[in-house]
């Protein structure tokens, strides 16, 4: 249990994926203008992030280690990603319109996101066991979540702010993802 | 229809030639990134192994330890991979050390992300304009009888097994010693766990002959000493203080003499091992026990003695073999041959043991 | 097209106008991430360029053949052969590269620039632009990744590809190869490019 | 083992492949929704890297808001200038259909015009200066003079002029409406180009009051009303507006007859 904990804790916090990863800075920089949106995109990615979490678990278990294919690991991965998030979107799309405005919008967005393939990749690295891997989904998922909520609300506050003309947009937005990086330094060496 | 079966087939065919694409290449890549794989750690190994020649890896309760021999097959050290977590990184550290396990040779770190400047220098430290590998080579002939530790601002004693903190690397210092702490006591613990691997100790029995011993096979570091008509051969570590004795024990057996090759502990209270040199015993009834054919291990009657203890002066005969009492059992059918040997450790352990430990020490 | 670009111009759009990193903010997990000295962004870049222009062209050549609905997963295919390639290829014959790039290889697959030139060109033009864009767009992106790891090292470290550039005296300043010091630097790079680009079309 | 590892990975590669292949065109055909046209065709010319930049989520998400007007073309950095014209077009078609709109300023409180109540030395926007109770111009209707509207404008259409009120460039202007967002009291409003006459004022505030704070307020006193008999200005809450349905070109115009000259030509009659 406390295992699972430091595994959660890890993922949202110690190792964050966007501030110390650097993994998902696209749509960190891209969909962090509004709270509302950013959050619905960070829960997007979480749903996907568990879900890619589970299946690579069960791609590399049965069929790349069982086989001996280690070397299919990133086409597999990312073969089943990519298709199964179109299936899940067309599914969302299909069943719940409301659903779809609310998270589905972000289900392509997230195909070509390298924290989702990150996930993948990372839990074989460190071995996690079938729960560990969808911890581990869950709080990078999370952890993504905590990054682009709190870029989106400085954002929105920066709206106020006297910015040169040169630097708006992605510029200052790297420079506060700069401190912000500096502040997760912070947690360290705490686990 | 027709679209969608383009689509399947488009999307499969995709998929397969990928996967044979990339089936040509991991067999043509795989070797290759093996052999760096292995030059990498055969490069650390003899780095850390000085003096070896050849080095055996062997595997225990799922830990790899390698023993590195020189040119005459005499054990030179062992080393072995020590792994956990540092500041913020995964470190694998291969530690060399003395074949006792007293004091180590040398470390490499073999892996480690530690905080880039200040970290990282538990690897190397570019801003050192003496010495940038200053912190690994601080574990460079480090005494490692007592658990490892750190100082700060103050100069370490090496004889104590202190070594200098990197400043503003403390934790990232702290982590590389409590790894290093931690797999040399599980090394140790698997090295006494199996007593077969400290015959590797003692010295190999090439190096007697019918007198005793030949001079001209003398291993390094060991020498050969002389007291009260009694020939000892004295294995030393790499601060010079002995880690083994052999002798030879010889006495009358069931129908021939016996010669024994005895290696024991410095101060005479265990056996390391044994070694038969001469026997002559009934063929296939008393040579068991150099070779017990009923067995599916072979060597199991002398290697009861490994690590046995003798602290109470004599090796006793029971129904269950003991190390910690000093009892073995015997061998069914040639109980004489048997307890000739035991008769013969037991009183050539007390005559050497008298020899040595009174021996002169110049 | 509406209006056809020539060759050079094709090429040349990717090293400035269109630059991935600067101008258009794509592929940043990796400018960002190995970027911490100037032989590692060089190295991420030679790998993007590798795998830009080849499945660039393999998908220029099949653009007639791949329906529109499986295009994503046929296109990220062909991007993570190439990528496992390009991955396999540098553990084993430039093995301390690879160690240095560590699992970013891999995710060169995700890099939105090489999905974005799938979509938004190679799939819809000849092979021979597919490659001159592609090459122009993945050589933009390794000048502006080799620049940034250049600034990085040199106010980190104080060398630029391992050769010592500064001072004794100087003091690194650790936090430009730790992960704050690549976006402040990518940040302030982009600004001062908005500022060159204004100052040009002016 | 060599060959064996390659049938594996030959056959677990195409068996993934296959069963998602199917699953896709299951899924398509189970699942497919109706959609405006246009959103498909422009998704084709975007970039399709989903990379967000737009701030949209995706770029299909960003084609339908373009589809359905809400967003520009401009806040996709990534897409070059050949697929932005064809986009244009495919948009074009709807927008022909309609008029072109303009962005037109309510306001002409500028420094010198309107009283000044306080100094103002907070961040030097409107909607920070909204916050410190309205900034320093002493009208709560009008204009607070920042320049919210011209940091907005993606287009460089709109201008501060001296006396600090935005003037439109309505050439350049394409009805974006992004000023209009921008603006934190609405005085910004869109119209379509072939109206010009305006009446350059929203303070609702009795004639004596609007005079008080602004010597180019409307003060309600429906001399305009009167001069075109009622057809196409109305006061109301003590503010006159035009009426560009009933309003033509033939009335008189009460310009010259509005005692604060709130009564304004926007523009050129030809203008298209």
């Amino acid at each position: 249990m406390t295992n699972l904990l430091m595994i959660f804790i890890s993922a949202v916090i110690v190792n964050n994926y966007v501030l110390v990863n650097f993994l998902g800075i696209c749509p960190f920089v891209g969909v962090s203008k509004k709270i509302a949106q950013s959050l619905s995109m960070g829960m997007a990615t979480t749903f996907v992030m568990t879900l890619t979490a589970a299946v690579a678990w069960l791609i590399n278990r049965y069929i790349l280690e069982g086989l001996n294919l280690q070397f299919l690991q990133t086409v597999s991965f990312i073969l089943v990603i990519a298709s199964l998030v179109q299936l899940v979107e067309m599914f969302i799309k299909k069943v719940s319109k409301p659903l779809y405005d609310a998270l589905g919008i972000f289900l392509p967005l997230i195909t070509t996101n390298c924290a989702i393939l990150g996930v993948a990749l990372f839990l074989v690295l460190k071995e996690y066991n079938f729960i560990e891997s969808i911890i581990f989904g869950f709080g990078a998922g999370a952890g993504f979540t905590l990054a682009i909520v709190i870029m989106a609300g400085i954002r929105e506050e920066l709206e106020l702010a006297d910015v040169p003309e040169y630097f708006k947009g992605g510029s200052i937005t790297m420079i506060i993802a700069g401190c912000l990086a500096l502040a997760f330094m912070g947690f360290s060496g705490l686990i | 229809m027709t679209k969608s079966y383009r689509l399947i087939l488009v999307l499969t065919a995709t998929a397969i030639l990928s996967g044979l694409l990339l089936s040509f290449l991991n067999i043509h890549t795989l070797p290759l990134i093996e052999a760096y794989q292995k030059q990498v750690l055969n490069d650390a190994l003899s780095g850390v192994l000085p003096g070896s020649v050849k080095i055996e890896e062997k595997i225990f309760d799922n830990q790899q330890l390698y023993f590195g021999y020189n040119q005459k097959q005499q054990l030179q050290g062992i080393a072995f991979l020590a792994e956990g977590n540092g500041f913020q990184s995964k470190l694998r550290i291969l530690v060399g050390m003395d074949p006792g396990l007293s004091t180590i040779t040398k470390i490499k770190i073999l892996e480690q992300k530690e905080t880039p400047g200040l970290g990282t220098k538990i690897e190397s430290d570019p801003s050192s304009k003496t010495d940038v590998e200053w912190f690994p080579n601080q574990f460079d002939k480090l005494n490692a009888g007592k658990s490892l530790s750190y100082v700060k601002n103050q100069k370490p004693d090496k004889s104590a097994g202190e070594i200098m903190a990197i400043t503003g690397a403390t934790i990232s210092s702290k982590a590389v010693i409590d790894i290093i702490n931690a797999a040399l006591q599980n090394t140790r613990k698997i090295l006494s766990n199996h007593t077969d691997l400290s015959i590797a100790e003692c010295t190999d029995d090439a190096v007697f002959n019918e007198e005793g011993f030949d001079p001209q096979l003398l291993p390094r570091g060991a020498e050969m000493i002389k007291t009260d008509n009694k020939i000892f051969l004295l294995n030393k570590d790499r601060q010079g203080a002995v880690s083994d004795v052999s002798f030879i024990a010889s006495g009358e057996g069931f129908q021939s003499t016996l010669k024994i090759v005895v290696c024991m502990n410095s101060d005479f209270t265990r056996i390391k091992s044994l070694e038969i040199l001469e026997q002559d015993e009934t063929p296939g009834w008393g040579t068991r026990v150099i070779s017990d054919t009923t067995r599916t291990d072979e060597q199991w009657f002398l290697k009861q003695f490994q690590n046995l203890n003798v602290a109470t002066g004599t090796i006793r005969v029971g129904a269950t073999a003991n190390r910690q009492d000093g009892i073995v059992q015997t061998i069914s059918g040639a109980t004489i041959s048997s307890e000739a040997i035991i008769n013969i450790l037991n009183v050539a352990i007390k005559e050497y043991r008298a020899a040595y430990l009174n021996r002169k020490v110049n | 097209m509406a209006t056809k670009k020539s060759y050079a111009g094709e090429f040349l759009k990717g090293l400035w106008d269109e630059n991935p990193v600067l101008r258009m903010q794509l592929g940043l997990c990796p400018t960002l991430a190995v970027t911490n000295s100037a032989i590692n962004g060089f190295s991420m870049g030679l790998a993007v360029i590798f795998t830009l222009v080849m499945s660039s062209t393999i998908i220029s050549l099949a653009r007639n053949i791949i329906p529109k609905e499986v295009r994503i997963p046929t296109f990220i295919i062909v991007i993570a052969t190439f990528v496992t390639i390009a991955d396999k290829m540098l553990a084993a014959y430039f093995p301390d590269i690879s160690k240095a790039l560590g699992p970013f290889v891999p995710l060169i697959v995700v890099n939105c620039i090489i999905m974005g030139r799938q979509e938004a060109f190679a799939s819809k033009n000849p092979v021979g632009r597919a490659i001159i864009d592609a090459l122009g767009m993945s050589i933009g992106f390794t000048i502006t990744l080799t620049i940034l790891g250049s600034i990085r090292e040199l106010l980190g470290v104080g060398t630029i590809f391992a050769v010592q550039i500064m001072p004794s005296s100087f003091e690194p300043w650790m936090v430009m190869v730790l992960q704050p010091g690549a976006f402040l630097t990518l940040g302030l790079m982009i600004g001062v490019a908005n500022w060159i680009n204004a100052r040009r079309t002016k | 083992m060599i060959d064996s590892s390659l049938i594996y990975a030959v056959v677990s590669m195409g068996g993934l492949g296959l069963f998602f292949a199917i699953l896709i065109t299951l899924a398509n055909k189970k699942l497919h929704v109706e959609e405006d046209p246009r959103i498909e065709l422009i998704g084709d010319l975007l970039p399709g890297a989903n990379c967000g930049s737009c701030g949209y989520a995706g770029c299909a998400n960003f084609a339908e808001n373009l589809a359905g007007g809400k967003s520009q073309l401009n806040e996709c950095p990534v897409c070059g200038a050949e697929a932005a014209e064809k986009i244009a077009q495919i948009l074009g078609v709807e927008v022909e259909s309609g008029e072109r709109q303009v962005a037109v300023v309510m306001c002409q409180g500028g420094d010198g015009t309107v009283k000044k109540k306080a100094e103002y030395e907070g961040i030097q926007s409107c909607i920070a200066a909204t916050f410190v109770s309205g900034g320093e111009r002493a009208c709560s209707y009008g204009c607070i003079g920042y320049g919210d509207c011209v940091a907005a404008c993606p287009f460089d259409a709109i201008h501060m002029n001296e006396k600090r009120i935005p003037v439109v460039d309505r050439e350049k202007c394409t009805g974006c409406g992004k000023c209009v967002e921008a603006c934190p009291l609405n005085v910004i409003e869109l119209h379509p180009i072939s109206h010009h006459v305006f009446v350059l004022c929203r303070n609702k505030d009795s004639g004596k009051n609007a005079r008080a704070v602004c010597s180019a307020a409307c003060i309600g006193c429906k001399i305009c009303e009167k001069a075109v008999d009622g057809i196409g200005f109305n006061v109301t809450d003590n503010l006159a507006v035009v009426d560009h349905k009933k309003y033509t070109k033939e009335l008189v115009l009460p310009t010259e007859k509005c005692p604060t000259k709130c009564i304004v030509i926007v523009g050129q009659a030809d203008e298209k």
